[in-house]
């Protein structure tokens, strides 16, 4: 974003577009990617309760993918996975081909 | 009442690209209090954690009208919006029912913010109040605060050669606030998130004043893997550390009773804040813990069974 | 038409606040303030005002709520005083800073310690900075005048900044006198409606207050405040005209009471003024050639009008009523010094304190200094040479 | 300035000095005057010796110090007499007020004072008998517009009317119009 100079900006820090942090991408924080397993998901979604950033995409009511541009790769949501579903896994960046 | 399949059909109110840290379960309660309580819902928080990272000018994570005044006076902050939302209603300027809720962590709340929050309580407010309570000023850098808990290494007291980190028990924030007498008092935390959706979704219901006491887990201040955020959050109620319940004018609900009470032990191994306490010579503090954690349970259970009486 | 009313200081704010009826007051008492908000209780009490009025545990909570509720897009009001003014001094400043157009009648009190209760002007001098205009009144007449005043300037779309209006503790604020307050009718039309452009109860334009605003935004919000006090001169005055219509009683910046060929010229600001006007009456009529600048407006700070009004003197006095510990003299006395500065004049200027702790200053104090005034003019006097005014030696 | 009417009330806290004063600087402004009522302030309670003042003129009043020199001091208390210093700052020709059963030459011994006029009511005692309370300071009114009637006695009346038509019973209302006129009739002069 260009930084504006103080005549192009509201007066009194007010922010009037509401959750533009949408616009910060804060997936480059992450040494480790959740790896989603379509077939094996059972929609509990338990992860997506549990997510910090938002990051469990959802469509109708059923998980569909992770938001990467903001995933930091904590990790909950693989925790939070059922252990015998087990349809997240964590996976080192480095080991991952994009 | 709403659990996570039928929060997914609402609003997601909080955006990615907030700055917490990865693994934040204050940011996960965020989520889960707003899912619960929409978009026609005004939010005030504290000077802390939550409202530093989602609020980086020009950025907001909110999609509901937010605001940060200060650090110690979200309730009397809230207190006034709620107070203008009476006034223009009184005046026909508006009609449509709007949520009230200020928050703050342990810091803003249990400390420097607890004059503004007893003011709020006592006046009757139709708001509800949520401390999202991680144990100790984060946002600053981990010292402690009146709700860290007696043994925990933090930056004000570290775990040193003659001092085995914080001295004192936390204040009882839940028990005053039950002594305002007020409509609703709850302690809940993400890790049970359909126990604390319930939880919101009853005290914004209820006409009044009401306050919601969150355990958040923190990973850095805590000192455990960020995965296990939830997991630290169930263990302090499995323990009976954290105990679930609630209170509607005046009788208790315990609204989780683990059929195997875990000792604290379980809770404070794999956090670096408690690694100390494991040594011979410290023993004897979790042991007085345990047997602060076991008194405070059996007397919440009398309390439940003479309050329902 | 004009009502003729008998109040003091403090009824004749709440009567002003009665005709305003903001949506939100907020509230903590604190002497000498509390009169007013007692008065004000009472027009609730009574329903002759609509107003919510939040009844808080502080002066802290007071300011904090005040917030809040200008947040929400109220209009809000609310008084205090000295150690109260303090208490909420960290938000006094967020106040300014988020552009939140409160009116607050601030009752000057020396600030503790010792603690006492009488009027001197330390308490809203500590808060010159924080951003809020503030306007200084003389008598009763002057604090109703100023708060239907600030009420238009703190809403002026330019300016947008909290205002203080502020009155002698006591000296003013208990002191019953006569004053012309406007009918209802004519006061609700200044007023007019007032509709913020943000607000938290827009649920569906939700916006973000108060954000957390670092090295990369916050010095334009800084700029844009500065800005917002430069263009309050232009609406302070063009409210000052517009209310004399109104009422037939103009205001400006300051007041330049005979000022015009006055060879020593007193500054001062509050009801200290009053007393001031008796004696350069007084010496006139002596055929000594001495005026009066009285100070309205302290932020912004009125340079032109000073400029101006000491365009003949040949020395001047500046009274200050609090004291800038460690500073070549108190407050006031330092501002005049600047507003000076590069302009040619060469007046000698001399800082007398007074007045503290609700210490009286008499008519003749006054003319004292008007006789030193004398004996000073053409000589070079030092900026940290500070005279005392009724302090026994 | 000089018509200016300056005046000092001294009481005690209860005795209703400043409700007085205030009550005075309504009459008087009832009457197309201007006018000052303030007290001392202090962290005085209930018994303490306070003063009130007022100022009254046909001019817009601009002063705003304190009355060093007024022309006339009300005393509604005798036992004020030997503890307060009464008679500061009054002039040759001013005027001494005072509720008391005395008669005004033995005030004058009392205060060792020369020069000024000296007046006694017991207004004490009327107000027992017409409001039924020993509060003062409405009679005095009377007796001080007897003594310089710089305000006809009915803008006091009036005045006094206003103030009790609202939250006072009719008795307390009339008890008090009935002190102010008894104390205008009894108020003695040396």
């Amino acid at each position: 974003m260009r930084e504006k100079s103080w005549r192009e900006i509201p007066i009194g820090g007010m922010i009037e577009d509401a959750g533009n942090a949408d616009t910060y991408e804060t997936g480059s924080w992450r040494t480790y990617r959740p790896i989603w397993d379509a077939e094996k998901c059972i929609h509990c979604l338990a992860c997506w309760i549990a997510c910090p950033d938002s990051a469990i995409q959802l469509k109708d009511g059923k998980m569909v993918g992770i938001d990467y541009s903001h995933c930091k790769g904590c990790g909950i949501c693989a925790f939070e996975c059922p252990d015998k579903i087990a349809a997240l896994e964590m996976k080192l960046e480095t080991e991952v081909n994009d | 009442m709403p659990a996570p399949k039928q929060l997914a059909e609402r609003e997601d109110l909080m955006s990615g690209g907030h700055r917490a840290c990865a693994g934040c379960l204050p940011m996960t309660a965020m989520r889960q209090m707003l899912l619960t309580a929409g978009k026609d819902t005004v939010v005030g928080c504290a000077t802390g954690c939550v409202e530093v990272v989602t609020t980086i000018y020009p950025y907001t994570a909110w999609k509901t009208p937010f605001i940060h005044n200060a650090f110690e006076n979200s309730a009397a902050t809230i207190s006034g919006a709620e107070a203008a939302y009476v006034s223009l209603k009184k005046q026909g300027k508006i009609d449509k029912k709007i949520n009230f809720v200020a928050m703050g962590g342990d810091g803003g709340t249990y400390d420097i913010g607890i004059q503004a929050l007893s003011g709020a309580m006592e006046r009757g407010h139709n708001m509800l109040y949520i401390c999202y309570d991680n144990q100790a000023y984060m946002n600053t850098g981990i010292q402690r605060s009146g709700g860290t808990p007696k043994g925990t290494a933090t930056s004000t007291t570290p775990a040193g050669k003659v001092i085995p980190g914080k001295t004192q028990f936390p204040k009882p924030l839940t028990e005053i606030m039950i002594a305002h007498d007020i409509p609703y008092v709850a302690q809940a935390t993400p890790g049970y998130p359909k126990d604390f959706s319930d939880k919101v979704e009853k005290a914004l219901a209820i006409d009044g004043p009401a306050f919601i006491n969150v355990l958040t887990p923190c990973t850095r201040g805590w000192r455990y893997p960020p995965e296990q955020s939830m997991e630290y959050a169930r263990l302090a109620v499995n323990t009976c550390f954290w105990p679930l319940f609630e209170v509607e004018y005046g009788v208790i609900k315990i609204n989780r009773k683990p059929k195997n009470i875990l000792p604290v032990s379980k809770w404070f191994e794999g956090q670096g804040r408690f690694r100390h306490l494991f040594k011979e010579e410290n023993k004897g503090i979790i042991d007085e813990i345990q047997a602060e954690v076991d008194r405070k349970w059996t007397l919440l259970l009398k309390r439940e069974e003479m309050t329902q009486a | 038409m004009a009502r003729r009313l008998t109040l003091s200081g403090n009824d004749a704010a709440a009567e002003a606040m009665r005709q305003i009826d903001p949506d939100v007051v907020t509230c903590f008492p604190i002497t000498p303030q509390t009169e007013l908000m007692h008065k004000f209780a009472e027009f609730v009490a009574d329903g002759e005002v609509k107003a919510e009025m939040v009844l808080v545990e502080s002066e802290h909570s007071a300011m904090s709520a005040a917030v809040g509720a200008a947040s929400a897009g109220a209009r809000v009001m609310t008084a205090t005083a000295a150690n109260g003014l303090a208490l909420m001094w960290e938000i006094v400043y967020i106040a300014a800073s988020n552009r939140l157009p409160i009116v607050m009648p601030v009752v000057n009190r020396a600030l503790s310690g010792p603690i006492n209760i009488h009027c001197d002007h330390s308490d809203t001098m500590g808060c010159r900075d924080t951003g809020w205009i503030q306007l200084y009144s003389e008598n009763a007449q002057e604090v109703y005048d100023n708060v239907l005043q600030a009420i238009r300037i703190a809403e002026n779309p330019d300016v947008l900044l909290p205002v203080m209006v502020t009155f002698d503790g006591f000296i003013i604020s208990h002191t019953v006198e006569v004053l012309d307050a406007l009918e209802d009718k004519d006061a609700r039309g200044w007023i007019g409606d007032y509709k913020s452009t943000y607000s938290l109860l827009n649920t569906d334009e939700p916006a973000t207050f108060g954000p957390l605003d670092l090295q990369d935004y916050y010095f334009e919000h800084k700029r844009q405040q500065i800005e917002g006090m430069n263009n309050a001169t232009a609406v302070i005055k063009s409210v000052g005209e517009a209310y004399g219509k109104l009422s037939g009683r103009a205001y400006g910046m300051t007041e330049n009471y005979k000022t015009d060929d006055a060879d020593y010229v007193v500054i001062a600001l509050g009801s200290t003024c009053g007393t001031a006007k008796v004696v350069v009456d007084e010496m006139r009529a002596e055929g000594k050639r001495v005026g009066l600048l009285k100070l309205r407006s302290f932020r912004p700070f009125p340079h032109a009008e000073i400029v101006a009004g000491l365009a003949s003197a040949k020395a001047v006095a500046v009274l200050d009523r609090s004291v800038s510990f460690g500073a070549p003299g108190g407050p006031v006395h330092k501002e005049i010094l600047a507003a000076l500065n590069g302009t040619g004049h060469t007046t000698s200027i001399v800082n007398y304190l007074y007045g503290l702790g609700g210490r009286d200053i008499s008519t003749t104090h006054i003319r004292t200094v008007f006789e030193e005034l004398e004996t000073v003019a053409g000589k070079s006097i030092p900026a940290d040479e500070v005279r005392f005014i009724g302090l026994r030696g | 300035m000089a018509d200016m009417l300056e005046i000092r009330w001294h009481g005690r806290g209860g005795q209703g000095a400043k409700t007085a004063s205030l009550l005075l600087a309504e009459a008087a402004a009832m009457e197309g005057k201007y006018s000052q009522g303030f007290p001392d302030y202090g962290p005085e309670r209930m018994g303490a010796p306070m003063r009130g003042f007022n100022r009254i003129s046909e001019e817009p009043i601009r002063l705003h110090c304190a009355i060093y020199s007024p022309k006339i001091v009300v005393v509604l208390d005798d036992t004020l007499i030997s503890t307060a210093d009464i008679a500061s700052g009054l002039p040759d020709d001013g005027i001494i007020i005072v509720n008391t059963l005395k008669k005004p030459a033995e005030i004058r011994a009392e205060l060792g004072l020369e020069g000024r006029m000296i007046y006694t009511v017991n207004a004490t005692g009327i107000a027992i008998d017409e409001i039924g309370r020993p509060i003062p300071n409405s009679p005095m009114l009377g007796a001080l517009v007897k003594v310089s009637p710089f305000l006809p006695l009915e803008s006091v009346i009036e005045q006094i009317k206003k103030k009790f038509s609202h939250g006072f019973r009719p008795e307390v209302l009339e008890g008090n119009v009935r002190a102010i006129n008894r104390a205008y009739e009894e108020v003695t002069s040396e």
